[in-house]
Order: structure tokens, then C-alpha cells, then sequence
């Protein structure tokens, strides 16, 4: 049978590809792809739980919170990286560091 | 598993008979990998059957149009050109797969997949008749709006990989097109839902039983306003004329699927005739009273089950009718005058829609307008 | 046993699109495994009974989100870049290269030791009921149910929430040729028109 | 009938709202501004008569509605803060009501006719509305802080509309001295609620009822007098300035500066009688202070003086002016003497007939251009409307038979004549002597004014060829002979004198001395048990069967002090000996004093100018109004509060700025300098400057933390969220 245990390696092998993209890519947009993977990380997480450990649909309730604010989040992350397009003609995180001091080193 | 059609076939006797015995040769409970089995079955069928439809489909334009510009149309295969679409289709596969040489060959191939997947999931949950629905699931409706969605992801991957400047242009248009028009149509739906109380499609439907003043569509004021909203946004949906901007010949070529050759452009023609069926198949389901006879005659026996289905089959194909007489009657409209439809016009009547129809199920406690006209009427649509 | 074999599908379905995704070099693509890490999260939740989060889940990501990524990806030219400053993320792989996969697996499997070693006691001391897992129960009347009673305040917040997402972006993304005029060094010319207007 | 809140909050929101839309509408649309004050105080007028229609129908002395909701409420535990605000409506609220809202009414529409066309026509309409709404707010209000607020903005719309034709210097004075007289008034009144506060812990009257019948003021002192005493004092105070008593009457007859509607509706008929009103509300203290002798004095003293002035007034406002203290020193009279109820009665005949009475005099002004009597007379045969009215209301107030005055005032003379004679106290003989010398000058002054005015040949020929005929129109004449109706006795009393010479047998006719009671006796008791009604609820106080024997047992209520047991047959007895000799007394007395206006004014037998010349110092006196004025401007102002100003900034620039002030600034200075050399010296170069240096070498070592990579941190992030989970996981 499924366990809680198979439900939670699911969530961490998504929490690990989510944060790896995150760390080795240098696209903004990649970095929002990784994002998502973490927040349904989670959600897979709290509906497992809220399956196996409770018996209220409390978890299902933060699964859709959580879609919401990843929806929310996309639309806003995006629409900053297309104005960050706009003004630098480019998604390299590393050009979203204007407010850095410069190092002389 | 009750509420599917593997549910309903199981209870025959062969079949359980089978699943005793095969329980007893593999020592654990096999109804599961039997209704499984039953669904493969009858996914292969309907896949079968929905392709019909589509090739029909193409046959209905080519004759329905022929007949409004007063030609003929196809007559040669067949009585009436009525085989037609085999030979299309043999043709179709027959002709040369051909791709752009800097075409992003992954998603190239993906996408008419994509596009078809998302129009045949939607088959599971339409009711044809009271026993003959592939699953109704409780989240039915829902189900359904999200899982056409993915239509959206193809048609924009086939614009997208074809790399080609009509392309991208139509598939960019039709990605905007259909994001745009789902809210219309989800607003509609809402408006239903709060009608019946309920999302899955048997509760729909089972509140219009009866007499055509019980469909939903003449419940009150609203939804007869929202009826019209919704087959118009399903219009744009399915990238019909005179919303085909994504497909737009005279602009774009061919739109999304100009690069496309043979039977991949085949898949992307037979997804849209599919997904025309596929709409109306809801909208008879929401409003027009699904696959409900009147008096429910005949109702839970397999002749009722027919009559239930030729029923709901004769009420979609006039739907089917109307859209393919709508596009051979009105001219395409400019982009921007597309977008603004959508925003500023079908959104906000929608959004008064679904206020209209709480205030009169909270003031008239549910009841239709002709309960309320010749009061004492058995049927309450209320699903309080 | 339905459940069983939707999970293994899932899960497959899931690792497979994971593994690409950190594997790929074309962003493109990267997104489309997401779609399909998506759609397999989807089918987890089936499993788990959840069939209103799954078809939120394909609502929203599929129709809406990996749309607007492709959207964006698209628009800004889906390539992806190397690293400018090797000295601070000198360790870190360059994208696409075999370095990637490696440090992701590497990662995967320290960051998961971590994790299940540490949380290790949680695991025994929590009371699983996995006998009653196979009873799935309709979960949408009890979910509206809880969202307008217990849940209601965060239900309206998240709406004002998506209400402000929804004009932000279209704000943000909007073009623009000019700096906006709140940025405008303040001009004296300005407050003399407006001063004749007044008289 | 059940009272919610929408059935008694219009009559005193419709003139508020009349005068929020007008505050609106005043620079935009100034037409409609009369006709929407009008409206809101007619429609006011049918809210208070059904109010009064229902009480007249229950007919019970016991009958009122006391409905309150929270306004303040502080209370912590044991300590209890709490005030309600709220609405109590007994019999005497009813018909003071219907007086207000009618009289308002009627003024309202001669204002119409009157102020059309002058300066800021619009605006007095504003006023107009406020005050109106004030003073039903104040006659609805069941506690004195409430009732103080409202009085306040009646003193407000009061100064406002004295001074309405503020580009005349008199007028922004008068109506400074208005406001400033009234102001020591309410002072006291302020203090005496705050004295009630601290006996009762509630300002609304049925707990202040409730506080009095159960003893609860008595053995507590204040300033070495009964706390009683001191309270009663101080409420009575408010009325001695709202109400122009002596001493503090100087304000009233410059008043007439303002408008003559705003005379008849302010100066006349309600914000003056306010005054009275919160004496009334205030009996039962004043009873157990035992400060009747004190009022009755005040009140003999206003009526007599005011009397004396009102004889030789040539403007013909002026002689009302006079006139109304006078008669305001009737009501007080009737207070100590213990007429409750006549003292109420005259409250309401005077104000309708005094109202009618500046009404007409607005309209002979308004119509033939001049206020003063000099330049008029013969003025019958132009203004016949005008002429009927006026002489209905003169006769009213100076107490001919039949009358209204006669009804109110004789019984008030009645008490105060058995104070004098049969109850032994022979202090009040001063005061009844006084009422009985200003009811013989009353009908004199009255008739002189009518002679000089509408009898015998004009005197400034022009002027009378200039004014027009007057015809009848509605909001003109129209108001003047509705009120001059109500000037008929039979409606307040179906006897025709205080006790009853002529009786008349239907028992209803009786329903003011019967529906107004007195609290005092077995009128407070019954305060004790009463319970506090929220808006939401309904009316639930029911009322006990008419008895038979209402009319008996409750027919000498209006008897001098109730503590003298009236039961007691002598007493009984004596009333009706005194008021008989009272009725035939001032009966006399009128007789007279109309025969020697005839003489004098009429027949020519006398000659006023004879008596003018012959009483030198009197005449003197009277023309300086008793040389109040002169009094309180030159001597306590010049010379006592300006030598004291003078005394004071004396000090204050002298004493206080030179040795105190410059001496502390001189010690700060040098302690400044010593503070500037520490904070120059220890604290900029050590701690300032040196916890900057040091901010600066630490952020050296922390910036490149803060590296503007977002991966970095999110490498940070991963740590230290590792770091953590270790810390959770043993």
C-alpha cells in the first residue's frame, strides 16, 4: 500500500528539483519555475498529512491557499520580469543588483 | 467507482462472474483492475466514436456551407459525400510529415498531442444518457473547465515551435483568446452551479428532468442572458468563427498550424471539431436539459438509455448546427475589438448574471418563472 | 489498486519531468516539464482523495500559470546564461551540463539525508491512520462548507489578494517610453501653470 | 400607541435635517431654503400631535415614556461611568411640544412674508431651523446634561440672530451682552449639575426623582449650606440668565435688535420660557432646598420692575421686551409660591400670546416702516387684521376675564395671596404685594401701547399715506389670527378663574390642571420604582384605570407647597377663600387700570406729561432701566474687573515676567553653556563620532554578505534552514 512516507519523498524529490533550479540557473523565470515546484511541495505535503495524520480537510484548505498566492505570485513575478526586460533588455539575475553597492574588489 | 460506467457494466454478470474468478486465480481483489480494464475498453471506443464525430464534423461544414452559398459540396464518396471524411483521413496520413528545419522539434511534436488530450479528457464527465457517462465526478463541471484548458498549452506550443511569424502570431492569439474567454464562461457556469447547488453534472442535469420549462435556460431572466453569454464565449473557446483570429487565413495563413502537414495538422483540425461537440455537449448539459426526456420515459432501461442519448445527441448537433452557421454568416472581428467584447462587455454581464441569479434564488427561493407564473408546479429548481 | 497503479503513473510521471527539468538546457522545454510535474501532482491528489485541489490544481497551473510562463519565457527570449561573477557562485555548474545534474543529485541527497534524519523522531511518534486511506468521500460541499465559515476571513483576504495581483501586474507590465512621473525631477515651470490656472 | 425611535426622534430630527440641507443648499439654491425649514417644523408639528393626541386620550397624570439609550459608557469594574442619553415625555413635555412646534410653525411661515427679500433672508432661516430643533431637543431631553448641551446651542442661534444685522454696532453688541449675561447664568447651571452628579450619579430627571424621594440629598452639605440648597441654586441660576430674571435681565430688551420673527419665536415664546421649563423640571429640588421664598422674590421683584420700565417705552418692541419679563416674572413667582401647574400654564398662554403680540408688531414695523409709537397711532383703519389680533392678545395679557392671561395669571396671584395671608409666613407678603402692583400696570401699559399705536390721529402723515391697506394673506395675518384664537381661556381651563368662579361641567375642559401634576408628594413617589425603557423596546408602562375621583383628588394641584398637607380641610378651605378674594382682587385691579389708560391716552382727562415731570427721581430711575446697565458696565466692569485686569498684568509683567521668568532663563543659560561644552566634547567626539567609526568597520565585514545575489542567499536560506531543522530534529 501508500504510505505517508512514498506521498513525502514525492514532495522532497519536487522541494530538491525546485531548489536546484532555483540555484544553477541565472533566468528570473527559471528561478519562478523552481518557486513553483517548491509551493506545490508543500501543498502536496500538507494534503498528505491532512490525509493520513488528521481528519478535517484543513490541509485542502492551505493546498488551495497555496495555489492561489503561487498564481498570485506568478502573475506579479512575471509582470516584474517583463518590465525588468523592458528597462535592462534582459532576465540575467545578476543585472537585478542596481541597489548594490559596487564593489571595487 | 459507483458513480463511473465501469460501475454500472460490473454489475452484469459475466463480468462479476469474471472477477470472482480471476480474484481467486490472482489472491487479491481484481474489481479495480477489471473496472480498469472496462475504462481502457471503453476509452479506445469513444476515441473511435469522438474521431466520427470530428470527421462528420469537417463533412457537416464542407455540405452546411456548400448549402448556405448555394453549391453542392462534396458528393462523390459515398451517398451524399457522406464517406468523405475516410478519405480525407487516409489522405492525411498518407501525405508527408513535414518540418521546418529550425522547428523545436520536441514541442513540435508535442503539441497537437497536447491539444487533442485536452479535448478528449473532457469526454469523460459528459453525460450521454443517465447510465452512459464515463465518470461523473462530483467535481464534474470543474473538471472539465480545467482539464480544456490545456488545449490552450497546445495551440500555443504549435505556434510557438513551428518558429515561424504566423504562427507565433496565432498561437500567441489563441493562448490570450482562451485565457481571456474561460472567465466568461466560468462565471456562466458559476451561475448554474449556484442554480443547482452542485457541480457535478448528473446533480445538474437531474434539476432540469422533465419538461422543457424546467431547463435552465428559461429558469429565470439571467440565465437566459447567460445562456447566449456562454455559447458565444464557447465560440471564442474553440476558435470559431468570428472569433478565428488565431487561425485567421487571410491574415495569418493558417494560424498556429500553418507549418503543419499530414496527420499532425489533422489532429489539431479533428481536436477543434471534437472540442466544438465537446462545448455544446455542456452547454445542452447546463441548460438545455442534457439528455432528459420528458415524463422520463423510459428512464434506467437500455432503450431509455438510447432514446436518452439520441436526445441529448440531436440537441448538441443543433448547437453544432448553429456554430457552423454562425461562421459562415458573420465576418471576423479585429483583435483588440475581440479583447473588449470579452472585458468590457461579456465579463460584466456575467458578474450581473451571477448576482442577478443569488438575488432571485435568495428572493424567490429557487423557483423558475414559470413556477412562480402557474404556481403549484412539482418541479422547484431550487437546490438548496 | 486503481489508486496504486495512479499513484506509480504519477510518480513516474513526476520524477521523469524533475529529472528533465533540471537536465534541460532550453527553458521552453523546461517548462513543459513542469507541466508535467504539474499534471502528476494532480494525479497525487486524486490518490489522496483531494479530487477538488487536483482539479484546482490543473485549473489554475495548467490554464492559467504555465500559460503566462510561456508566455513571459517567450517574450524574453527563453535563453538561459551563464554566470557572470564565476567568483562568488564559482562552485555552483553552469546550466545544461552534466555538473548540473550531478549537483542536483548531490544536493537532493544531502539536503534529503538532512532532512529525514533530522525529522526522524516525528515520523514514529506520528499516529498514521492508513487503514481508512481508501474511503474517499466528496470533499466539495465540506470545502465550501469550511471556506465561508471557519476559513472566511482568509478567503476574502486571498481575493482582495488576486484583486491586487490582477491590477499590480497589468501596472507593472504595462509599456512605458517615459520614466513614470512620480520619478520627474519636480519642475517650476509646472507649478507656475498651475497657478495660472487657478487664477 | 407604541414609541420606537421613528416616532419621536422626527420631531426633533426633521428641523436638524431641515437645517443640514439648508447648510447645503444655502449658496446653491438659496429659494427653496424657506420652504424647507417650514417644512421640516410642520411636519415636527404632526409628530408632537399625535405625541399629544395619545397623552390627551390616556388622560392619566401617571402616563410618561422614558426611553434612554447609551451614549458614554466607561465603567471598569466597580467604578460605574456611565451617562444615557435619551427621551422622556410626561404629560407637561406633550403640551409644551405641541406650544413649541406650533408657534415655531406659525413664525416660521410670517417669517416668510417678513424677511423676504432682506440681507440674508436664507440664512435666518438656518438659525431658525437650528434653534428649533435645540429647543425640542431640549423639551425631549430626560437629563440636565443634555439639556445643558441644547441650551448652549439655543444660546448660540440666539446670539446669532441678535446680531443678524451685524453691520449695525448696537446689534453686535446686544447681541455680545446677550451671550455674555446669559453665559454667568449657565455657569452655575453647570455647577449645579455637577452638584446633582455627585449626589444622584445620574443627570436624568426620574433618577433625580427617584434620588429626592428617597432622602437621598438630605444631611449633605456644601459650602456650609444644604447641598439641596446649593444645587437648586445653581439650576435656578440657568433661569435667572436664560429667562432675563433679576438681576440679570439687561440682556433681554436689547435684544430686540434682531429680527422681529426671531423676537417673537426666541425672545417670547421658547428659549425664555426654557428657562422656566428647567425650574419646573428642577421643582422637586427646589422644594426640598427650600429656596421658594428666594424665587418668589426674584420673581416678584422681575415682574414689578420690568413692569415699571414698560410704561414709558416709546419703541413698541421694546414695550413686549419689558412686558415679557414681566411676565417671566409671573412664572417665577408662581414657582415659589408653589403654583407648579399655573406657573406651567402662564408658560404656555404667554408664549402664545405673546408670540401673537411680536408677530404683530413685526407686521405693523414690517408694514408702515417705523418702531416707534411717536410716529404712529390711528393705525386700525390699515392694518385691520393686525389690529383684531393684537387686541385679543392684549387682552389676554392683561388679565381680562375670559382671556387666557387671566385663567394663568390669576391663579398664580391666588397662591401668592394665600401665601401672604393664610399660611403664616409673612416674607411673602412682599413679593404677592409686588405681582398684584404689576398686574395693575400690565393692562396699563398694554392699553398704552394699543391707544398710541392703532387709536387716535396718526401722527406722521407720510409715512401712513405711504403704508398700503393691508389685505389677508396667508403668511401674513393669517399666523396672527390662528395664534390670537388660541388666546380664548376655554381652552385651558374650563373655569374661568384660578378656582373656578364660573365652572364649566365637562371634566375635560379641566385637562391642564389635571394632566400637569406636580412631583412632589405622591407625584415623586411613584419615580421609585420606574424602570429605564431602551428605544427597541415597546412602551410598557400601562396605565391604571381612569378613576372617577381624578378630577377631585387631583383638582387643587396647582396649591401653594404640597408639603403643607392639603389634606388638611383648613387649608382646603383657605385656598378657596384665597384664590376667590385673588380672581375678584385683581379683577378690581385690571378695571382700574384700563379706566386710567382710557383716561389717560382715550379721553385726554389726564395728562401723561404730569405725571412724567412730577415723579423725578422714579421717572429718572425707570428711564435708566434702574440703572442696571449703568451698574454693570461702569462699576463692576470699569472699575472692578478692569482695575483688576489692570492689577494683574500688572503683576503678571512686573512680578512674574521680570523675577521668575528672566531670572529662570538666566540660570539656563549658564547651564547650557556648561551642557554645550559636555555634549561638544564628550558626546559628539566620543560616542557619536565613535560609534560611527565603529558602524563603519563592521559594515566593511558585513557587506559582503550582502553580496546583490540572489542565489547566494537563497544558498543561505537552504543553511540555515539545515541548521534549524537540526535543532528541531534533536
Amino acid at each position: 500500500m501508500i504510505t505517508l512516507k512514498a506521498y513525502l519523498f514525492i514532495s522532497l524529490v519536487l522541494f530538491v528539483t525546485g531548489l536546484v533550479v532555483m540555484l544553477s540557473r541565472k533566468n528570473i523565470i527559471a528561478i519562478l519555475l523552481g518557486i513553483e515546484l517548491i509551493l506545490n511541495a508543500a501543498a502536496l505535503n500538507f494534503v498528505a498529512y491532512s490525509k493520513y495524520t488528521a481528519a478535517n480537510l484543513d490541509g485542502h484548505i492551505f493546498a488551495l491557499f497555496i495555489i492561489v498566492i503561487a498564481a498570485a505570485e506568478a502573475a506579479v513575478g512575471l509582470a516584474i520580469v517583463i518590465r525588468f526586460f523592458q528597462v535592462k533588455e534582459s532576465v540575467h539575475i545578476d543585472e537585478a543588483s542596481d541597489l548594490r553597492e559596487e564593489l571595487t574588489r | 467507482m459507483e458513480n463511473t460506467i465501469a460501475g454500472y457494466f460490473l454489475e452484469f454478470e459475466p463480468l462479476q462472474y469474471l472477477v470472482q474468478n480471476s480474484s481467486a486465480f490472482f489472491g487479491f481483489d481484481t474489481t479495480a483492475l477489471i473496472g480498469f480494464l472496462i475504462f481502457f475498453i471503453f476509452g479506445i471506443v469513444f476515441l473511435g466514436f469522438l474521431a466520427t464525430v470530428g470527421g462528420f464534423g469537417t463533412i457537416a461544414e464542407r455540405k452546411i456551407s456548400a448549402d448556405l452559398q448555394a453549391r453542392i459540396g462534396p458528393n462523390r464518396v459515398g451517398p451524399y459525400g457522406a464517406f468523405q471524411l475516410i478519405a480525407d483521413g487516409i489522405k492525411m496520413l498518407s501525405k508527408e510529415d513535414i518540418m521546418p528545419r529550425s522547428a523545436d522539434k520536441f514541442l513540435y511534436y508535442l503539441a497537437p498531442f497536447l491539444s487533442l488530450f485536452g479535448v478528449v479528457c473532457t469526454i469523460a464527465v459528459i453525460p450521454f444518457s443517465g447510465d452512459f457517462i464515463m465518470a461523473d465526478l462530483n467535481v464534474g463541471v470543474f473538471y472539465a473547465l480545467a482539464i480544456s484548458s490545456i488545449v490552450g498549452v497546445g495551440i500555443f506550443l504549435g505556434g510557438y515551435a513551428s518558429n515561424s511569424k504566423w504562427s507565433l502570431l496565432g498561437g500567441m492569439r489563441g493562448a490570450a483568446q482562451i485565457i481571456s474567454y474561460e472567465i466568461p464562461v466560468t462565471l456562466c457556469i458559476m451561475m448554474i452551479v449556484v442554480l443547482a447547488g452542485g457541480i457535478s453534472f448528473g446533480t445538474i442535469i437531474d434539476q432540469q428532468a422533465g419538461m422543457p420549462w424546467n431547463w435552465y435556460i428559461f429558469h429565470n431572466p439571467f440565465t437566459f442572458i447567460g445562456f447566449f453569454i456562454f455559447f458565444i464565449s464557447n465560440l471564442a473557446e474553440t476558435n470559431r468563427a468570428p472569433f478565428d483570429l488565431p487561425e485567421a487565413e487571410s491574415e495569418l495563413v493558417s494560424g498556429y498550424h500553418t507549418e503543419y502537414t499530414g496527420i499532425r495538422f489533422g489532429l489539431f483540425a479533428l481536436a477543434e471539431y471534437i472540442e466544438i461537440f465537446v462545448v455544446n455537449g455542456i452547454a445542452v448539459s447546463l441548460f438545455l436539459g442534457g439528455y432528459h426526456l420528458p415524463f422520463d420515459f423510459l428512464e434506467g432501461t437500455i432503450p431509455g438509455n438510447l432514446l436518452q442519448f439520441g436526445t441529448f445527441f440531436i440537441k448538441t448537433c443543433v448547437l453544432y448546427y448553429v456554430v457552423i452557421w454562425i461562421r459562415w454568416t458573420f465576418p471576423r472581428l479585429r483583435v483588440d475589438h475581440l479583447m473588449s467584447l470579452c472585458w468590457k462587455y461579456l465579463t460584466p454581464i456575467a458578474i450581473f448574471n451571477l448576482v442577478g441569479v443569488a438575488i432571485w434564488m435568495v428572493c424567490f427561493d429557487g423557483q423558475s418563472m414559470f413556477d412562480l407564473l402557474f404556481s403549484g408546479s412539482s418541479h422547484s429548481g431550487g437546490g438548496h | 489498486m486503481f489508486s496504486d497503479i495512479l499513484f506509480l503513473s504519477a510518480s513516474a510521471l513526476i520524477i521523469g519531468s524533475c529529472v528533465l527539468m533540471m537536465w534541460t538546457k532550453n527553458l521552453m522545454h523546461s517548462c513543459i516539464y513542469l507541466l508535467g510535474v504539474l499534471i502528476g501532482v494532480a494525479g497525487l491528489y486524486l490518490t489522496l482523495g483531494a479530487d477538488f485541489v487536483a482539479a484546482t490544481q490543473v485549473m489554475v497551473y495548467v490554464g492559467g500559470v504555465v500559460i503566462l510562463m510561456l508566455f513571459a519565457i517567450m517574450l524574453t527570449g527563453g535563453k538561459d546564461f551563464q554566470s557572470k561573477t564565476q567568483k562568488i557562485l564559482g562552485l555552483l555548474p553552469l546550466m545544461g551540463s552534466k555538473y548540473t545534474f550531478m549537483w542536483g543529485t548531490a544536493t537532493a541527497m544531502v539536503f534529503g539525508f538532512c532532512q529525514i534524519y533530522f525529522f526522524r523522531h516525528l515520523f514514529t511518534s506520528l499516529e498514521l491512520n492508513e487503514t481508512t486511506s481508501n474511503q474517499y468521500a466528496p470533499t466539495v460541499e465540506k470545502l465550501g462548507e469550511l471556506l465561508i465559515t471557519d476559513h472566511v476571513v482568509a478567503f476574502e483576504i486571498s481575493s482582495v489578494l488576486l484583486l491586487g495581483a490582477l491590477v499590480g501586474a497589468a501596472i507593472i507590465a504595462r509599456p512605458r517610453k517615459e520614466r513614470p512621473a512620480f520619478l520627474e525631477p519636480v519642475d517650476d515651470h509646472h507649478h507656475d501653470d498651475h497657478e495660472e490656472d487657478h487664477h | 400607541m407604541n414609541y420606537t425611535i421613528a416616532t419621536i426622534a422626527p420631531i426633533f430630527l426633521l428641523p436638524f435635517f431641515a437645517f443640514v440641507i439648508n447648510c447645503v443648499f444655502i449658496k446653491k439654491i438659496p429659494k427653496i431654503v424657506p420652504w424647507i425649514s417650514i417644512a421640516g417644523i410642520v411636519g415636527a408639528f404632526f409628530y408632537a400631535s399625535a405625541i399629544f393626541m395619545d397623552f390627551f386620550s390616556v388622560y392619566n397624570t401617571d402616563y410618561y415614556i422614558h426611553k434612554v439609550f447609551n451614549w458614554i459608557d466607561i465603567s471598569h469594574g466597580e467604578n460605574i461611568f456611565k451617562i444615557d442619553l435619551g427621551v422622556y415625555i410626561d404629560n407637561m413635555t406633550a403640551v409644551m411640544l405641541l406650544m413649541v412646534t406650533g408657534v415655531a410653525s406659525l413664525i416660521h411661515i410670517f417669517s416668510s412674508w417678513y424677511m423676504k427679500g432682506d440681507v440674508r433672508w436664507e440664512r435666518f432661516f438656518l438659525y431658525l431651523s437650528l434653534f428649533t430643533s435645540a429647543m425640542l431637543g431640549l423639551v425631549l431631553s430626560d437629563n440636565l446634561l443634555s439639556v445643558f448641551m441644547f441650551w448652549e446651542v439655543m444660546g448660540f442661534c440666539s446670539y446669532s440672530l441678535i446680531g443678524f444685522y451685524f453691520e449695525k454696532e448696537e446689534a453686535g453688541n446686544a447681541s455680545l451682552k446677550a451671550f455674555m449675561t446669559t453665559r454667568v447664568g449657565d455657569v452655575f447651571f453647570l455647577l449645579g449639575i455637577l452638584a446633582i452628579w455627585s449626589v444622584v450619579g445620574s443627570v436624568d430627571f426620574p433618577s433625580i426623582y427617584a434620588a429626592i424621594a428617597d432622602g437621598a440629598f438630605t444631611g449633605k452639605t456644601v459650602f456650609g449650606m444644604s447641598l439641596a440648597t446649593f444645587s437648586a441654586f445653581c439650576i435656578f441660576c440657568g433661569t435667572i440668565g436664560k429667562s432675563a430674571q433679576f438681576p440679570l435681565q439687561v440682556w433681554l430688551p436689547d435684544a430686540m435688535m434682531g429680527p422681529t420673527p426671531c423676537s417673537a419665536l426666541i425672545h417670547a415664546a421658547t428659549m425664555v420660557a426654557a428657562g422656566v421649563y428647567l425650574s419646573l423640571r428642577a421643582y422637586p429640588l427646589i422644594f426640598v432646598g427650600e429656596l421658594n421664598l428666594f424665587i418668589a422674590y426674584i420673581g416678584g421683584i422681575t415682574a414689578f420692575g420690568a413692569a415699571t420700565i414698560a410704561i414709558i417705552q416709546k419703541d413698541l418692541k421694546a414695550v413686549l421686551a419689558y412686558s415679557t419679563i414681566s411676565q417671566l416674572g409671573y412664572m417665577v413667582l408662581g414657582i415659589g409660591v408653589g403654583s407648579y401647574n399655573a406657573a406651567f400654564m402662564h408658560l404656555i398662554t404667554h408664549a402664545i400670546f405673546k408670540a401673537c403680540l411680536f408677530l404683530a408688531a413685526g407686521s405693523v414695523i414690517h408694514s408702515y416702516h417705523a418702531k416707534y409709537m411717536t410716529e404712529m397711532g390711528g393705525l386700525r383703519k390699515k392694518l385691520p387684521y393686525t389690529w383684531i389680533a393684537m387686541w385679543c392678545c392684549t387682552l389676554a395679557i392683561a388679565g381680562v376675564p375670559f382671556f387666557s392671561g387671566f385663567v394663568s395669571k390669576d391663579r398664580i396671584l391666588g397662591d401668592a395671596l394665600y401665601m401672604m395671608v393664610y399660611s403664616g409666613i409673612g416674607a411673602y407678603s412682599i413679593p404677592a404685594i409686588l405681582g398684584f402692583i404689576g398686574a395693575f400696570l400690565t393692562p396699563f401699559y398694554m392699553f398704552r401701547m394699543m391707544f398710541l399705536t392703532f387709536h387716535g390721529k396718526n401722527r406722521n402723515k407720510e409715512k401712513y399715506d405711504h403704508c398700503h391697506k393691508e389685505h389677508l394673506k396667508w403668511n401674513q395675518n393669517v399666523p396672527l389670527l390662528i395664534l390670537s384664537v388660541f388666546t380664548l381661556g376655554v381652552f385651558f381651563c374650563g373655569s374661568m378663574t384660578g378656582q373656578g368662579i364660573i365652572k364649566v361641567a365637562h371634566q375635560k375642559l379641566e385637562w391642564f390642571k389635571v394632566l400637569v401634576e406636580a412631583p412632589v408628594g405622591d407625584g415623586l413617589n411613584k419615580f421609585k420604582s420606574y424602570t429605564k425603557q431602551g428605544f427597541s423596546n415597546v412602551d410598557t408602562r400601562e396605565n391604571t384605570a381612569m378613576e372617577s375621583s381624578l378630577y377631585d383628588s387631583h383638582y387643587h394641584t396647582g396649591f401653594a407647597g404640597e408639603g403643607f398637607d392639603h389634606k388638611n380641610e383648613q387649608a382646603h378651605h383657605d385656598l378657596h377663600h384665597a384664590h376667590v378674594e385673588g380672581a375678584v382682587a385683581s379683577v378690581v385691579i385690571v378695571i382700574f387700570s384700563i379706566l386710567l389708560a382710557f383716561a389717560m391716552y382715550i379721553f385726554g382727562w389726564m395728562n401723561p406729561n404730569f405725571f412724567y415731570n412730577k415723579l423725578g427721581f422714579w421717572v429718572k430711575a425707570i428711564k435708566n432701566k434702574y440703572f442696571f446697565d449703568w451698574f454693570y458696565v461702569d462699576i463692576v466692569i470699569k472699575k472692578g474687573l478692569l482695575r483688576l485686569n489692570r492689577f494683574l498684568s500688572w503683576f503678571d509683567s512686573g512680578i512674574y515676567d521680570r523675577y521668575a521668568i528672566d531670572g529662570w532663563a538666566t540660570i539656563n543659560r549658564y547651564i547650557f553653556k556648561a551642557s554645550h561644552w559636555f555634549d561638544r566634547v564628550v558626546v559628539d567626539s566620543i560616542a557619536v563620532d565613535g560609534t560611527a567609526v565603529g558602524t563603519q568597520i563592521f559594515s566593511l565585514v558585513t557587506k559582503s554578505i550582502q553580496s546583490g545575489y540572489i542565489q547566494k542567499y537563497i544558498i543561505a536560506l537552504v543553511g540555515a534552514i539545515v541548521v534549524i531543522s537540526m535543532f528541531l530534529g534533536f
